[in-house]
């Protein structure tokens, strides 16, 4: 993977795919194989949004804002359409909106690596186009980005599809943890 | 750090939080403990620190599973993990939150509902101390026992097993410590231990419980 | 058998108690070898037929 | 040759199986020899009577009771450090075998307590700290329990033993304080290895090393069920893929 590169990882359920991106995102110990990256570097984000419904959208972003010492929120909240709702409470909120608000912390972290696990679940059409437009962008600004999708984002020639299915089927081995009883 | 803080007191104090439960919890106990034992002040007044330690107690145990339970289920706590804050501050937060949404509140209110058990001198002030030195011990020590049962299914009893044992010698040394007060005696040695105690809990526990975390996170 | 006295009953109870617990804690750890051996007998068999 | 050699799980089995006979004879062998010699051929206390004769019970029981949680520590901390399975299931092994003992020490305790003491229960920091010590290692048995993966299970529960070893060391010291607060020195004490006459001491002695005895055999032979399970496991995995 280089910069200004994204992979879009395929595969059927229960392939790897939400494994693989917690390995690389640091969460899970990686039982073969090197990761050549700064963990700094890597912003996860997961099928749950980690978002507050008790908090509005403004104290959910000012929050993560904070903990990756980003300054402003009002330029991300205006890139990913969720100006207008700054003010209202998370848990009033759609599943789509509550989604845009948790994709938004990916804009505040400023980090160059972006795993996202399945971020389009419950995005309408548009909201997809723009976030894919989002990635773009990010891309250019020489960024990278994994992405476990099943849905075309519209990166056409800049994204590079990893089917994980070959790689399941060429290294179906035992974790290591059982590996040691045999 | 501090913004996490400042989140999670807004959380617990918005409605649904459960700021507050605790403290009624505490109140019921206090209440009951009178019917239970019958209506002699005298009486009541001897059984009071232990009573009121052990109502402190449960009441801090009973709000434990919401420490990271929330956070684990919507994702937030993958989301720091990832982040540039070591986890040990995020737990050293969320104690520091427990405390000041569970463990103040009732040391702030001990005075009152140490009337009601026939506590009237000023002798109190020395269960108000150990209560001050003995509850962030409590804090600490949930917030070991939730990480280690965070993601659990029917972690709450379980949490109630693993923590109740850890909480023994907070729980001696502090009544012990307002027993000694208000019945006149020299309180420093106990009170030192408690204070011992608080410290050491403190300085050891946010990396257990950081370790836990990051094995229950996998 | 030497003369317990009034203490007969306590000291017998005791290794009474005593052997009762240790008996059960042989017992149960034998069978669960026992049980655990077989499965794992015959998961070994099936595995090696194919 | 290291001794590492035998954190190998299917070494471990071989080497265990084949110790284990004789082990479990030389426990019992031991074990049998020292009950007669102290119940047979000892005197009674001048002062205790025929009660003294609990002593070859409650004594080893007790000492097994507390070394087992320690042997669970260290293996705990091997497994931490080295990551060898078999040291975590060691010590998932050793904890019921230290509830037992530490029942049997409290029962004991018990009934030597009610004729010397008149009573069947005293709040002894002893026999306090030894009902903490049971409530610890009933939360480590739970949190084995608890856990579905077992290699998750293994270093939560190994993280509790250290964390709990602390409390457990802080408690015993607070049971101390605590009583003495209330009662004056200790006239119940009666407090064992420091003034046992050399009479009832040999014949102790022969018993305790019965009883560790006794505990290694049932912990080699509670780890052996504990690996083969997860042998199972694996090679139910193994011909699954």
């Amino acid at each position: 993977m280089k910069n200004g590169q994204a992979g879009i990882l395929r595969g059927p359920n229960g392939v790897g795919k939400t494994t693989l991106l917690r390995a690389l995102a640091g969460l899970q110990p990686v039982e073969a194989g090197k990761i050549k990256c700064s963990l700094e570097d890597i912003c996860y984000s997961g099928h749950a949004d980690g978002v507050k419904p008790t908090l509005t959208v403004q104290e959910n972003l000012e929050f993560w804002a904070n903990i990756f010492s980003s300054p402003s929120i009002s330029e991300v909240a205006e890139k990913f359409m969720i100006i207008d709702l700054l003010n209202s409470k998370v848990g009033n909120l759609s599943a789509g909106q509550k989604r845009r608000v948790g994709l938004a912390r990916l804009g505040l972290t400023g980090r160059q690596v972006w795993l996202l696990d399945e971020p389009t679940v419950s995005l309408d059409e548009t909201s997809v186009k723009i976030f894919g437009n989002i990635i773009k962008e990010h891309l250019s600004e020489d960024g990278c980005a994994l992405i476990a999708t099943h849905i075309d984002l519209g990166l056409e020639n800049r994204a590079q599809i990893i089917d994980l299915l070959k790689y399941k089927a060429a290294s179906g081995e035992l974790s290591n943890s059982n590996e040691a009883f045999l | 750090m501090i913004a996490l803080i400042i989140r999670d007191l807004r959380i617990s104090v918005r409605a649904g939080g459960g700021f507050g439960l605790s403290l009624a919890f505490f109140f019921i106990i206090v209440i009951f403990f009178p019917f239970a034992i019958g209506p002699d002040l005298d009486l009541l007044s001897k059984v009071a620190p232990g009573t009121l330690w052990v109502g402190a107690l449960l009441a801090c145990l009973l709000s434990l599973e919401r420490i990271f339970a929330l956070d684990f289920e919507d994702g937030t706590l993958d989301l720091l993990a990832t982040s540039s804050l070591p986890l040990e501050s995020v737990v050293i937060s969320k104690a520091l939150v427990h405390w000041l949404t569970t463990g103040l509140p009732l040391v702030l209110l001990t005075p009152f509902f140490g009337i009601l058990l026939g506590l009237q001198n000023s002798n109190i002030i020395f269960l108000i101390i150990s209560l001050i030195f003995g509850t962030p011990a409590l804090s600490i020590i949930g917030t070991f026992g939730a990480a280690l049962t965070a993601g659990m299914k029917r972690g709450g009893l379980l949490l109630s097993i693993l923590v109740l044992p850890l909480y023994i010698p907070t729980l001696i040394f502090g009544a012990e410590a307002a027993r000694r007060g208000i019945q006149g005696f020299e309180t420093q040695n106990s009170m030192l231990l408690l204070l011992g105690v608080s410290l050491l809990s403190w300085a050891i526990l946010p990396f257990a419980a950081a370790s836990v975390l990051r094995i229950n996170l996998r | 058998m030497p003369d317990l006295g009034d203490y007969a009953f306590h000291v017998l109870a005791s290794y009474g108690a005593t052997s009762l617990v240790i008996l059960l804690v042989i017992i149960w750890s034998y069978l669960k070898h026992e049980r655990v051996r077989k499965t794992l007998l015959s998961i070994e068999e099936k595995v090696n037929e194919k | 040759m290291s001794f590492w050699e035998y954190a190998n799980p299917v070494k471990f089995l071989k080497l265990s199986g084949a110790l284990l006979p004789y082990l479990s004879i030389l426990a019992a062998i031991t074990i049998i020899a020292g009950i007669i010699w102290g119940f047979f051929f000892t005197p009674d206390d001048y002062k205790q009577g025929a009660t003294v004769k609990i002593l070859y019970v409650h004594v080893p029981s007790a000492f097994v009771a507390i070394n087992a949680w320690f042997m669970m520590l260290v293996a705990s901390i091997i497994w931490l450090v080295r990551r060898h399975h078999v040291s975590a299931l060691a010590a998932k092994a050793a904890a019921p075998i230290g509830i037992a003992m530490t029942i049997i020490g409290l029962v004991t305790g018990a009934l030597w307590g009610q004729p010397m003491w008149g009573t069947w229960w005293e709040w002894d920091p002893k026999l306090t700290s030894f009902l903490i010590l049971f409530l610890f290692y009933l939360g480590y048995i739970i949190l084995w329990a608890a856990v579905e993966d077992p290699d998750t299970a293994a270093d939560l529960t190994s993280v509790l033993c250290i964390v709990g070893s602390v409390f457990a060391v802080l408690s015993r010291y607070a049971t101390n304080f605590w009583n003495q607060g209330l009662h004056q020195d200790a006239s119940l004490s009666i407090d064992k290895e420091e003034h046992v006459a050399d009479v009832f001491y040999y014949p102790l002695i022969v018993v305790m090393a019965g009883f560790v005895l006794l505990f290694v055999a049932l912990v080699l032979l509670n780890t052996r069920s504990e690996i083969m399970k997860r042998r199972a496991g694996a090679i139910m995995a193994r011909s699954r893929i």
